[in-house]
């Protein structure tokens, strides 16, 4: 049963309208930019908002309008693709372990242990420290710190799912498990599924965020949000929208994944041990 | 008596394997990155150039030639004796450069730690009480919008208006008390948002509870069911919760400490990484890795011995 | 609430006994704050890195002095220990005479054998060091024997003739301590002690190292009593600090970001200096394979880059194009005048690409945000003449790596100059032998350039060298063995109430600097 | 009903209650109309889900916020419905006792009994209770080693004790009114018996008021003056007695659903809330007619205390 009361409410609306916006504008954006997010034009750099230049212009003159509308492409892809990968690999790995039970849960219950004994962060600055920025190494460390939830929360429903009449009926007439995982376990699951891939999708911009910020992050010249901010850093104080607006964009971002998440986790009345963020 | 110590026993048991596969990735990091850091010791600004006879040399006396097992075996040998190694781009020991830097990391984290716990419940506390109220009602938006802020970018603003535009508050150093306050501020901020919410929500989900219902019907006010009623009873899990923070405080003080410029353990990791000075580095993560597991191995203990529904049963 | 109260109770206690045994060995208020005399400065790292660095401290810190120093405006050897110096036998015997009526800070006075003490610790073996690796062969290239010819002075054999052997040892090489601060491996067993006009009174590691003035100094004695040195790593944090008053000035390299310096001018509390700096930076390019290994394509790359442009956007001026590899505080400096001729690299980089594309990589250092910005602006210039950037941002050592593997088309790079002398910088970059060239894969080689190598190498004759080193000059810009962009600027900030706050190439004068009562 | 009069019935006033938050907004209650006399114990009848437990909520004034709620309740001068819910619990609160259904779930889980005691008294400005009469008043209700449970956590006890000391809880501040929700829900045979006598001991000793909801027919017999059968939201009979008094088809297929009856269920079917257009119990009527089909009865009085909504005694 579904809850549609909490569709209503105007942060719902809200963050609704900000997310099909952003990604409108990350679709869009070739047609909408007005100028080259990548073309530097020095003689104009460093303007403030105006008619020509909705947001101002950067360090290197680029139109910062243009940049975010970009931005938003590499925020969102890099955000979606960590998600998806982390959602598929912990729901893989917390299946396996809840469904089998005995030795594999054993030992995955153990790595995720250990797993979790390093602080998230730490885990992700050494490993995107160690093997240089980019691209891979930005998605494996993401991916490393974050199976885990996953995979004790999916653990913990194909536990509850395990028990059901319906698929102990299903063991009783011999269908095989993986088949039982793949059309009857991982489907029940699927409004967790979507709720924490949505909450993920907010921890990852998080945690992508303050690695460039660190310089370990997205590589230039790709305007990705976060890059932008730590762009933003030397100019802030006498420009201050070059640091507020991506910086907006991100917390604006954040906040509609957050809302969306929250209240599709209300609507379908799911309930998860875990810290979000 | 006899399940309860058995509980003990078993938890802490468990402790061990953790704390042994949390060794081998700290060690497998360091091993698997590329660059070689016999090179990098003897590489200096680029005004002498080791020839590649002497990077041998370096490498054997580093002992970074040998095989991955080997390597590790004599690594994690030394360190249950407490050695960790030296750094390789400073020389001190690492232990001494973890206790030369603990400290910083545990005023900033400690206190942050209690904003966020105290802060936290207390707030939620306000929420859960009068949920209606325009204060209240701004409040649970804040919690949200900080839920969704950077915590750089936190840092950063603080810096800016406290520190600068303000001068309020001292924005870096280590020299009193008040350099403490705006990296401790930025810390917890976030924390004390999540808490906050945390705390809101699952007061709101325990006032649902039958009891909570009866004691209203009982007659007995909206305010002394949450402090009597509903609070008691979700304390436990939040500070269970709580236990986690202290990792993502850890974690978050990497960047305050960056930006603060305080020389903790998240400097030293950020120096670590720098110089590829992979002892230093792997002493980070296994302290922090340790430390973690260890609280949350003595939250545990605690909230077993604390609560009196488990406490009770076993009589 | 029993639960409660315990629970709150316990978990109180252990947090409050944790901060306790944090806070109460290591808080100690210092009390720099109350003191009005002391002067607090910062830098951007731990000044003194302590008993296991090859030599203490920063040389900027005035504890320690070295025999040879560099004249400011020359870039030429000055005296400092050693009042003169003397060659023999064409370079391979060097007699110095040592200053008389010099003290160490620890009482123990300064003559031949403390010196030859130092050679002893030196010949120990490579110390490495935050500042210069601290290693005889280096800084003594074929060293026979040191001995004492009297007890003020010391005279050096060598296996071959060493025209600038002064140079060699300016500064850092020939830093002189007190023998007592050294134990039996050559490391410091405690505080570093030299004749300087500042002591060490508390190292406090990576936080601050506090000095006070050498009553007992032979020359001109500091003016300020007390200067505690903080280490404030972040440069945004460093102007924060002076603004918010924490601090009186930022000294040391990359003190302030030229973006900052022009912020911090705008509040006339504060006042920024510059002096030219010893560092040059410019792109590395990968020789060893296509397409660089053509010069011609060198020379495009070189001839579509706007460095005036660059250095007005990115540095805001605080710096000085170039395209001589030389840096322009050495006394050889010839001034070449900068090109930028979009056309004329169209056409070089199509005569080499014929008319292709070429994708290729661009390392930089990913901590650098400046970096980044400039990266960006040399791969859209860059894109112009038909290549294809993909810029790779790597920390440090990443950085270090695939330039040692070659594993990079460009890279952005620098270069200090250790010493005065340009022989060290022609030959690390030209020769086909040198350092740089063969580590960062430059792959470099001309046969002029190394017949005037040679030649320079045993020339004593002033005149006669500084022609040599002209031509060298001459073929560098030709040739281009890397793209030189700029000069560096020091730029230093201060508080106003400073005075004799002003910027050396090297950071800035402690023992000038006074405070206004 | 529309005159209005200021005494400690319950009067309920065409009342409706919708709740909006599943797939379409599902009407709980519609069109309620009864009053509950002071001094008279009345039980509210029904299968599950005929809304007897909201109706109950309704009475106390504690329904959910998002329920959207027409009608009246007036009790002693308020209109239950319209006041806010913390001037209702100061003044109204101490004149109600309520007897929760399942008692394990029904007392803070970390807070001695004596205490919780001690909260309601509180709120009641009557102060804590001394032991001795919280003695007396579980003592009666078949409870021993009073000292020991007083000072007890609840997942000490066990669910009969519990049960008890809520009933305790219910009566400690001599309520007016006493509503009990399922006291008899899947109890044994010797547990029913218990409860029942404990009903009728405070029936007799101290509060006459009380409302009970329960699908436990013998015990209305046993202990109520006044039954409501509900259905499907609807009030389907007022009576005295569903025994000897019952006359709505509803009523009697209860009764004939009884195990000492036979067993006899009540033809399938579905059943329908909230259509006014037929009567809602029609589907499984064996005396359904056309208009049965058609048109929707109204609540016809059979005599003073007897209300029918059937067309058969229209």
């Amino acid at each position: 049963m579904i809850n549609k009361t909490v569709f209503k409410t105007i942060k719902f609306k809200l963050a609704v309208l900000i997310l099909t916006t952003i990604i409108i504008a990350g679709i869009a954006a070739p047609l909408l930019v007005p100028f080259n997010p990548f073309q530097p034009d020095i003689l104009h750099r460093l303007q403030f908002p105006g008619a020509t230049h909705l947001f101002g212009t950067d360090s290197l003159g680029r139109d910062l309008f243009s940049r975010i509308l970009f931005g938003s492409r590499y925020t969102i892809l890099l955000a979606l693709l960590s998600s998806l990968a982390a959602v598929l690999l912990g729901t893989a790995i917390g299946c396996l372990a809840g469904y089998y039970g005995k030795w594999p849960d054993t030992i995955i219950m153990l790595l995720s242990n250990i797993f979790q004994g390093i602080p998230g962060i730490c885990f992700m600055v050494a490993i995107a420290g160690f093997f240089g920025p980019g691209l891979p190494s930005l998605l494996t460390a993401l991916i490393i710190t974050s199976w885990v939830d996953f995979s004790r929360i999916i653990r913990t429903e194909t536990l509850k799912l395990k028990g059901e009449p319906f698929i102990e009926g299903l063991i009783c007439i011999g269908c095989s498990n993986r088949r039982i995982i793949i059309n009857h376990i991982v489907p029940n699951m699927f409004s967790s599924l979507l709720i924490l891939g949505t909450m993920r999708m907010s921890r990852s911009i998080l945690s992508i965020s303050a690695l460039s910020f660190l310089g370990l992050g997205v590589q230039p010249p790709a305007p990705d949000w976060s890059v932008m901010v730590s762009d933003a850093l030397v100019y802030y104080r006498s420009y201050p929208h070059l640091l507020l607006i991506p910086g907006g964009c991100i917390l604006a971002l954040i906040y509609s994944l957050n809302a969306v998440g929250e209240s599709l986790r209300e609507a379908f009345d799911v309930r998860f041990n875990e810290v979000t963020r | 008596m006899n399940m309860k110590m058995n509980f003990i026993v078993k938890r802490v048991l468990s402790v061990i394997p953790v704390l042994f596969g949390i060794s081998i990735i700290t060690f497998s990091i360091a091993f698997l990155a590329p660059g070689d850091p016999a090179e990098m010791t003897l590489d200096q600004n680029g005004i002498y150039f080791p020839t590649q006879e002497q990077i041998e040399q370096m490498r054997v006396t580093m002992g970074v030639n040998a095989s991955w097992h080997s390597q590790y075996f004599s690594w994690i040998k030394k360190a249950l004796y407490g050695d960790l190694g030296h750094s390789y781009h400073n020389k001190n020991s690492v232990l001494s450069e973890l206790r030369m830097r603990v400290p910083v990391t545990l005023q900033l984290a400690v206190p942050a730690l209690l904003l966020t716990g105290l802060g936290g419940i207390i707030l939620g506390t306000l929420c859960a009480l009068d949920p209606k109220t325009l204060p209240i009602r701004i409040l649970s938006h804040l919690f949200d919008i900080f839920l969704a802020t950077p915590r750089f970018l936190l840092a950063l603003l603080l810096i800016f208006v406290m520190g600068e535009i303000l001068r309020l508050l001292p924005t870096s150093g280590v020299t009193d008390y008040k350099g403490y306050l705006l990296p401790t501020m930025a810390l917890s901020i976030t924390t004390i948002a999540v808490v906050g919410r945390l705390v809101k929500n699952k007061l709101a989900e325990e006032i649902r509870k039958p009891y909570c219902f009866i004691a209203l019907a009982h007659g007995i006010q909206h305010r002394q069911i949450v402090f009597l009623y509903a609070l008691p009873n979700i304390i436990l899990p939040i500070i269970a919760i709580l236990g986690n923070f202290f990792g993502e405080i850890l974690g978050g003080s990497i960047i305050i400490e960056n930006i603060f410029a305080l020389p903790g353990l998240g400097s030293m990791a950020i120096e670590a990484i720098r110089f590829r000075d992979y002892p230093l580095l792997q002493g980070y993560v296994l302290f922090t890795g340790c430390t973690y597991v260890l609280i949350s191995l003595v939250l545990d203990l605690l909230l077993y011995l604390l609560n009196p529904k488990i406490r009770f049963e076993e009589y | 609430m029993d639960t409660l109260k315990k629970s709150i109770f316990i978990i109180g206690c252990i947090c409050i006994t944790i901060l306790i045994c944090s806070c109460g060995k290591y808080y100690k208020p210092t009390e720099t704050s109350s003191e009005a005399s002391t002067v607090i400065l910062a830098a951007g790292r731990h000044l003194a890195p302590g008993e296991k660095d090859g030599y203490y401290c920063s040389k900027i810190l005035q504890v320690w002095e070295p025999l040879i120093t560099d004249n400011e405006l020359t870039g030429r050897p000055q005296s400092c220990l050693a009042t003169s110096w003397e060659m023999r036998d064409n370079g391979k015997v060097w007699l110095f005479t040592l200053q008389k009526g010099v003290r160490f800070q620890d009482g123990t006075s300064f003559n031949a054998d403390a010196v030859l003490k130092n050679f002893d610790r030196m010949k120990k073996g490579i110390k490495t060091s935050n500042f210069y690796l601290l290693n005889i062969d280096s800084f003594y290239p074929g060293l026979e024997k040191y001995e004492k010819f009297d007890d003020y002075t010391i005279c050096l054999t060598f296996k071959q003739p060493n025209a600038t052997q002064p140079y060699n040892m300016m500064n850092y090489g020939s830093a002189i301590y007190s023998p007592a601060c050294f134990d039996d491996d050559g490391n410091f067993n405690g505080p570093a002690v030299g004749t300087g006009p500042f002591k060490i009174t508390e190292n406090n590691m990576n936080k601050y190292v506090k000095l006070e003035r050498n009553d007992d100094y032979y020359g001109i004695p500091a003016k300020t009593k007390k200067i505690v040195v903080k280490n404030i790593p972040n440069a945004e944090v460093r102007y924060s600090a002076l603004k918010s008053g924490e601090i009186m000035g930022v000294m040391d390299l990359d003190a302030i970001t030229p973006v900052l310096a022009e912020e911090l001018k705008k509040d006339n509390r504060f006042a920024v200096s510059v002096s030219k700096s010893m560092i040059i930076r410019f792109l590395l390019v990968n020789g060893t394979k296509f397409p660089f290994n053509d010069p011609r394509m060198r020379r495009a790359v070189s001839l579509a880059i706007n460095r005036t442009a660059l250095v007005q956007t990115l540095y805001a001026g605080y710096a000085s194009p170039t395209v001589n590899i030389l840096n322009y505080t050495s006394s050889y400096y010839k001034k070449i005048p900068v090109a930028y001729d979009l056309e004329k690299a169209k056409h070089l980089a199509a005569e080499v690409l014929q008319g292709k594309k070429y994708t290729m990589v661009y390392c930089i250092n990913g901590a650098d945000v400046t970096q980044k910005g400039e990266a960006e602006l040399i791969a859209f210039w860059l894109s112009e003449i038909g290549l294809d950037i993909k810029i790779q941002s790597m920390e440090y050592s990443s950085m270090l790596s695939a330039l040692r593997h070659g594993r990079y088309d460009l890279a952005r790079s620098q270069q200090g100059m250790p010493n005065g002398d340009p022989y060290f910088i022609f030959h690390s970059f030209m020769m086909p032998q040198g350092n740089r060239n063969v580590s960062d894969h430059i792959g470099f080689y001309d046969e002029a350039a190394s017949r005037y190598m040679q030649e320079v190498k045993y020339c004593v004759d002033e005149k006669k060298r500084k022609e040599i080193f002209d031509h060298l000059q001459d073929i560098s810009v030709e040739q281009q063995p890397v793209i030189p962009l700029f000069n560096d600027v020091t730029i230093v900030a201060y508080d106003r109430r400073l005075h004799g706050y002003d910027a050396k190439p090297y950071g800035i004068t402690l023992s000038a600097i006074e405070m206004d009562e | 009903m529309k005159d209005i009069q200021i005494t400690s019935d319950f009067c309920v006033d065409h009342l409706c209650v919708a709740f909006p938050n599943s797939m379409k907004s599902a009407n709980v209650l519609s069109d309620i109309n009864v009053v509950f006399r002071h001094g008279i114990a009345a039980a509210v009848i029904g299968e599950s889900g005929c809304g007897k437990s909201v109706l109950v909520l309704a009475l106390l004034g504690l329904l959910p916020k998002y329920a959207s709620v027409h009608g009246h309740i007036f009790y002693n001068s308020f209109d239950v419905l319209s006041v806010p819910f913390a001037i209702i619990q100061s003044n109204l609160s101490k004149h109600w006792g309520i007897i929760p259904q399942s008692p394990s779930d029904a007392l803070n889980p970390i807070r001695k009994i004596k205490k919780q005691f001690d909260d309601i008294g509180k709120n009641a400005s009557r102060g804590n209770f001394s032991v001795e009469e919280l003695c007396d008043s579980l003592t009666s209700l078949g409870l021993s080693d009073i000292e020991r449970i007083l000072q007890s956590y609840p997942h000490e006890l066990s669910g009969g004790m519990l049960q008890r000391i809520l009933f305790a809880m219910a009566v400690c501040c001599e309520p007016e009114w006493v509503f009990a929700d399922e006291p008899t829900k899947g109890l044994d045979e010797q547990s029913r018996q218990q409860v029942s006598h404990n009903l009728l001991h405070l029936k007799t000793k101290k509060t006459q008021s009380m409302i009970l909801i329960t699908h436990d027919l013998p015990l209305t017999e046993e202990i109520c003056e006044v039954v409501v059968v509900m259905y499907a939201g609807e009030i389907m009979e007022i009576t005295n007695s569903v025994y000897t008094n019952g006359l709505h088809p509803y009523t009697r297929a209860l009764i004939a659903a009884l195990p000492i009856n036979g067993f006899n269920p009540i033809p399938d079917g579905p059943v329908k809330n909230g259509s006014s257009r037929q009567c809602r119990f029609a589907p499984h009527c064996a005396y359904a007619s056309k208009q049965c089909k058609h048109s929707h009865p109204n609540l016809y009085s059979v005599d003073d205390m007897h209300k029918v909504r059937c067309f058969l005694y229209a």
